[in-house]
């Protein structure tokens, strides 16, 4: 079987650095809360839709405690507050707040906590009817091998999408994942309704995840496979967007701890303090979570930074832990984008894609396909991608996101799927055994690869020590004033994929 | 019938997006370039990308690139010539020659001229067939003669008269310089001579036939790829059938 | 000039050889096949050969044809816009600011609106360049300042009217439904607005710009794949030069 | 390293059985002469040229001499006996009797011996220089590190021919062959000149061989990289062909003992009676010769038919060193031609390749890309191709016939050529030591394989009988008399490749 000799002893040092980094990340981050969070907490309570300007609810109420110096309280007890004097539902509250027929106040009474309570008992109840409902759905349609197929849809047009999914089901794709139009993830608000014009991808909102949901259960039984669907839990809205994928069914989103640090420019304390509540809320709604790694190869060289994808990929590890995840909930990415040109790249590839199942062997690895290093040369390029497949199912890999021959031209039309899909089962069936009838020599070039990049990884972890502020969001950062409330940790923590 | 336009599809209807790729004899350079891109103007693309342009050396250059199509065609107006017959499996060809024949039916095959590709022929004719269909050896009501690679034509026709074929199967897999049409033409040119044209129920097979070129060529049927025993022996059966009506 | 009239080759001159492939939204059958065939006979291709054909599953169909262009295009017609100057190495480049401008030249650059794709302008900007070309960050003699990603348009011109900018570097790497043309257009604009657009060099880049392209957007110029930072610090002094002679 | 655990004394007996089958077949095969041999004997001595009716000079004497009962005693001694009596050279000779100005007579007495043999030193000599020649210029320009690639030109035009092939070897090709015009196999003479009128390919002429012999030293000389030529030395003109290539420089030629018999229908004594005299050719100009046993994977399942695959090799084998050809001068062939869609078909495809591999450690293994299972979906053919290159790299083969993505629709398009080599470097680079760092899993799938095809291969050499007569041909076998004579065997036996 295809396996490298490696040191137990530094991968074990190298956890222990990226635990306590993330322990001491989330010791401060727990004291603040974010305006994201709190609208999320209200979507969670049943606040939805928008008002005459497409501005949502959450939105308006949470700018209404803000604006009243209250959100530091949380949403949660304000509007529980206002139920229990109005009779009215979370939605009527926020609707009159939008309407300016309603000023909210403080309100911490044990009644307001025992209706936010009550609130959150039934967002939770429906969560886990949606887990019980995919397991259902998985036991009736049966669920595809690994690795699985990931394919995206980009029209910009949920309704175009969606027959280009259904499309991509057929032929092949065990997940689909919808991707959000640039620049959604510098919104402060999540858009309403079904969406037909996006750039790039199609907006992220809760009609877009229902319709899709929906199209894919149906395609699903017709193809006797479950299929996934998946979408970008990150930028500024990224707990309301865990929210709404909880309550739609989805089956992962991509959320990174870091991701909107680096390549969004946004505020380290807001995108950490969203990336717990969101985990966690990925966590109890059996999502599988994707980690960004394979966004740093798109910027940096990928043999020079190797050790910082498989570096990231332990501290989002150690978060994932913190908020609840098992390690099967753990997308960890990583990519194949050694520069073509470079010798012996294959195998410096495969020695990076077996470290990190090594390092990893119970997580769900999310391995990207080649996209820097692609061209406008197609037929290369659906080469490039016939070696990236190559890799992945020699070590094993579980989510695999399907190369496109136009990576470097437009996202994909309908035939760039199709025949991505055709090149990786071509290559998955033709060497269906092959992982576990080679072997890397011992102490040869690949091993001797794999063991210097964790060196690598663990030095570089033991160095991190403390992180700076500034970027987008930070005003959204709010610190918790005692009496801070918000009912859906005690019961989100518990429960979800761990224990059921 | 209702009219029905379509466009090429790539991810938008309509959106017409079509991927070309070609080699210029020329170098690469900014005028060759935007040269393959007026070709593609020229073709009726609308905003055609040069994704990709590289130069091969000794005057070569390569293009990739897409485009959107400005046409569209209605499919409501294709009218595709098809042979008019049922298939029947094995067993109901045999049936139907035994019925109304009342003797076997001779078939004559052949690869002919210069082309020796002879697994299309062999996939319809010897015994073991192709892709779990069987060939026509393995039926009982059929005679099959399979000549094998490169049949002179004549040969062919001697062969057919001497065995009273009712049917010729010739093979063409060639097709560089049109060579298959030049020997196609040549078979049925000496049938035609030898004044048996109207007797023979004539077909031709391979990867590059289609039933409209067959019928063009002056032959009975025309059978692409993915054709299988049973295709050809329940044309040849009903068009015999037909001609002893007419 | 002579005229240079050319075809696309596949192994003979002028045989017009291209390679097509495309989507059709209907299901495949013999008459989307014959659909696909017509549509590369609309483009202008002779013999158009559907040489594969497969259903794709939900109302679509793929289809790879290859087919021979009638279409020619006479090279010697195209003139291809191109800013004109000549390319200088970085020594040269400062020496001509150091001697014309006598101060140091101001670039601020940004990837605008809602294009967060950097590498493209950190290639020309960033100290450390690009497949060894040095950036911009590097020439003593510019003052370089790489705003970075998702830059709003006026968020740019503020910060160039502040900084007194000689020259503005824009990229613009995502296409999709020709947004790049609305955020450049938009940006001229502004500047046009802020009654700037006389005094700024304004350039543009990305893989999918041409000089024409950016031309017709009234930028000064537009660089393509494999542009490097001296590509566009001789373009810009040079324009300056140019503008003060006038 | 790649390396598969096989029984030596399995292939030992294997060996054995083909060499006994080999010898069997020279002493039989000894006792005849064919018209094309007696015609390339007098090609070699120097005729040339065509009639008015364009039938080449030396069909025109071996027809004369046939006619006249007089070929069983050789050409070679009629025309030197008339040379001596006219004092003409041996073209003046074949002019006179194709103009009917001369008619030939037996003439066995030491003179016209040593006329013979004088032109046959003359010959060889000539033939020694190419071959010398042919050092010189590796020692110049260098050659291409192993595996080979090898280029197909096939026009029909050899000017287009040319056009490509420099193109072609800017690109990266080491060997270009020119493909034969469709049916030039089946034709009983050698057609002349230049050619412009191919089907499929260009007619073998031996001004086609010297103008693209030319065309490839010049742009070798501009690559730095010397060109390797190949054509087909097999059909009806067999040695004819070996005496044109032999004479123009050729470095390889397609030349199999038994292709004919099986893709030719050609008559099996003809057949073997030519092979010993074109392999006696090419083993002394120093050419490697490529055997077809790919073909046989053409019409049988590549994975049933694999024994006869190394059956015939083993057998090719034994008939070259009858030849006096060198291990590296043997190109035996083997191709990729499993279907696409077998699972695990790629374990099966390592499991042939390395087991030749291993039993012919010192030949010049030609490996062929997949054809029977391409079809018109060229991305998908791309990456069969893709994985054709990747084995031939892992096995480490030496010549490396490039895939076309187009195989199943055209003769290549130059742009065709242009990718298979991208295709070949780029997975060759990217897997440069590859080869060495992986092992085959002791005892696993893929040695089991190679075990399997091992033992079938013996148990079929092992019975292998004698075989029969008929097919194209036969009436150019003509009995040797006493005192049959040619100039040529004892020379080109002993020396070329063997000793230079
Ligand atoms: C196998 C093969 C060979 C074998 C043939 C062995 C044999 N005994 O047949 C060998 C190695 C000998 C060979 C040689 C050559 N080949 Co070849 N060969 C192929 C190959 C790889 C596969 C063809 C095949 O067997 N297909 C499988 C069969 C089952 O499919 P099929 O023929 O389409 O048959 C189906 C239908 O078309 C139909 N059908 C076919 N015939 C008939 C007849 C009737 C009556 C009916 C009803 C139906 C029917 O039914 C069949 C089953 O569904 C193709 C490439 C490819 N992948 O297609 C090249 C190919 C056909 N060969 C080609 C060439 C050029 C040659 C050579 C001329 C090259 C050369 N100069 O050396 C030689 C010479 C051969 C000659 N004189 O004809 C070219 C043809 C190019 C063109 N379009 O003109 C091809 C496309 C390869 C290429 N790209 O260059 N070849
Ligand atoms: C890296 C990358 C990313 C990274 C960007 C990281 C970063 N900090 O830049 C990440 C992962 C963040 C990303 C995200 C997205 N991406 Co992106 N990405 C790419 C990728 C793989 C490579 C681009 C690249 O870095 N090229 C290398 C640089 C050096 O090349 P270049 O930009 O062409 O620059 C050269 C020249 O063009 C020129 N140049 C460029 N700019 C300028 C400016 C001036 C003034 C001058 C003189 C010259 C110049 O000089 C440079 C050096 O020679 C491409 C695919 C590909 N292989 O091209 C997709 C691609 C560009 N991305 C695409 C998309 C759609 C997105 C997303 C919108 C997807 C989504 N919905 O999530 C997001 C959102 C990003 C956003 N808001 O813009 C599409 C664009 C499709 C289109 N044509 O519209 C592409 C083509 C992929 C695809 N097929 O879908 N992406
Ligand atoms: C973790 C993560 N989040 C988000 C995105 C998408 O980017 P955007 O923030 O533009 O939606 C990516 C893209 O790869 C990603 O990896
Ligand atoms: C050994 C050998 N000879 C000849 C040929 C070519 O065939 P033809 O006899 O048509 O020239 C081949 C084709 O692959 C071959 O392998």
């Amino acid at each position: 079987m295809a396996h490298l000799q490696l040191d137990q002893a530094r991968i074990d040092r190298a956890r222990d650095s990226a635990r306590r980094i993330a322990g001491r990340v989330f010791d401060d981050m727990d004291r603040s809360t974010t305006t994201t969070v709190e609208r999320a907490t209200l979507r969670l309570m049943g606040v939805d839709g928008v008002d005459e300007n497409q501005v949502p609810l959450p939105n308006r109420v949470v700018d209404h405690l803000l604006e009243r110096g209250l959100l530091n309280r949380g949403a949660a007890l304000a509007v529980a507050a206002a139920m229990n004097e109005q009779g009215w539902t979370a939605q009527q509250v926020a609707e009159a707040v939008a309407a300016g027929r309603l000023v909210l106040d403080g309100g911490d009474d044990t009644a307001a906590r025992n209706t936010a309570d009550a609130l959150a008992a039934q967002s939770c109840e429906h969560i886990a009817t949606q887990r019980a409902q995919r397991a259902a759905l998985i036991g009736n349609s049966g669920e595809a091998p690994q690795p699985w197929l990931y394919l995206i849809v980009a029209t910009g047009n949920i309704y175009e999408d969606i027959k280009q999914a259904r499309a991509a089901a057929e032929q092949g794709a065990d997940i689909v994942a919808v991707i959000r139009s640039t620049g959604q993830s510098l919104l402060d608000y999540v858009p309403y309704g079904a969406t037909t014009e996006g750039f790039g991808g199609t907006y992220a909102t809760q009609e877009n995840f229902r319709l899709m949901r929906a199209a894919l259960d149906e395609v699903g039984a017709k193809v006797g496979r479950y299929i996934r669907l998946t979408n970008y839990c990150s930028g500024l809205c990224m707990p309301e967007i865990a929210a709404m994928g909880a309550i739609e069914r989805l089956d992962m989103m991509l959320n990174d701890s870091m991701y909107g640090i680096i390549f969004r420019d946004i505020n380290m304390q807001r995108t950490f303090i969203d990336q717990f509540f969101s985990r966690m809320i990925n966590g109890y709604a059996g999502i599988i979570i994707n980690t960004g790694e394979d966004n740093y190869l798109t910027t940096a060289d990928a043999v020079d930074a190797a050790h910082t994808v498989l570096a990231s990929q332990m501290i989002n590890e150690q978060f994932a832990y913190l908020s609840g995840l098992v390690p099967e909930q753990m997308g960890l990415g990583h990519a194949f984008e050694i520069n073509p040109e470079l010798e012996n790249g294959f195998l410096w590839e495969l020695a990076h894609a077996q470290l990190v199942r090594q390092v990893f062997p119970e997580a769900s690895l999310k391995y990207m396909p080649p996209t820097k290093h692609m061209t406008g040369n197609i037929f290369k390029g659906h080469v490039q991608d016939a070696l990236f497949n190559m890799v992945s199912t020699v070590t094993k890999q579980n989510i695999h996101l399907l190369g496109m021959m136009t990576e470097a031209i437009h996202t994909p039309f309908i035939q760039d799927r199709f025949l991505a899909i055709q090149n990786a089962r071509y290559v998955f069936g033709t060497m269906r055994d092959l992982h576990s009838e080679i072997e890397f020599k011992s102490g040869g070039l690949i091993e001797q690869r794999a063991q210097a990049v964790l060196a690598e990884t663990e030095s570089m972890l033991a160095e991190i020590k403390r992180t700076a502020t500034g970027g987008k969001g930070l005003d959204g950062v709010i610190a918790k004033a005692p009496g801070y409330y918000n009912p859906f940790p005690k019961r989100m923590l518990q429960g979800g994929a761990r224990h059921g | 019938m209702a009219e029905q336009w379509i466009k090429p599809y790539g991810d938008t209807q309509d959106d017409g997006r079509v991927q070309l790729s070609f080699t210029l004899p020329v170098p690469l350079d900014e005028v060759s370039k935007e040269g393959a891109r007026r070709l593609a103007l020229a073709m009726g693309l609308d905003e055609p990308a040069v994704v990709h342009a590289e130069d091969m050396g000794q005057g070569f250059s390569f293009y990739v690139l897409y485009g959107q199509s400005k046409h569209r065609i209605d499919l409501s107006t294709i009218q595709v010539a098809k042979p008019e017959f049922e298939v029947l499996d094995k067993d109901g060809v045999n049936a139907l020659i035994a019925e109304k024949m009342g003797r076997k039916m001779v078939v004559v095959g052949a690869c002919i001229e210069t082309d020796a590709h002879t697994v299309g022929i062999d996939a319809i004719m010897n015994m073991k067939g192709y892709n779990g269909h069987k060939g026509l050896e393995s039926y009982h009501e059929v005679r099959a003669i399979n000549m094998g690679a490169q049949v002179d034509s004549e040969e062919l026709v001697a062969r057919a008269i001497e065995e009273q074929a009712d049917v010729i199967l010739v093979s063409q897999v060639v097709t560089q310089k049109n060579i298959h049409l030049d020997n196609l033409t040549r078979l049925s040119d000496i049938l035609e001579a030898e004044g048996m044209r109207e007797r023979i129920i004539l077909v031709v097979g391979g990867p590059r036939i289609s039933h409209e070129l067959a019928k063009e060529l002056g032959y009975d049927a025309g059978f692409g790829p993915k054709s299988y025993a049973e295709d050809v022996a329940s044309f040849a059966i009903n068009e015999w059938i037909k001609r002893k009506a007419a």
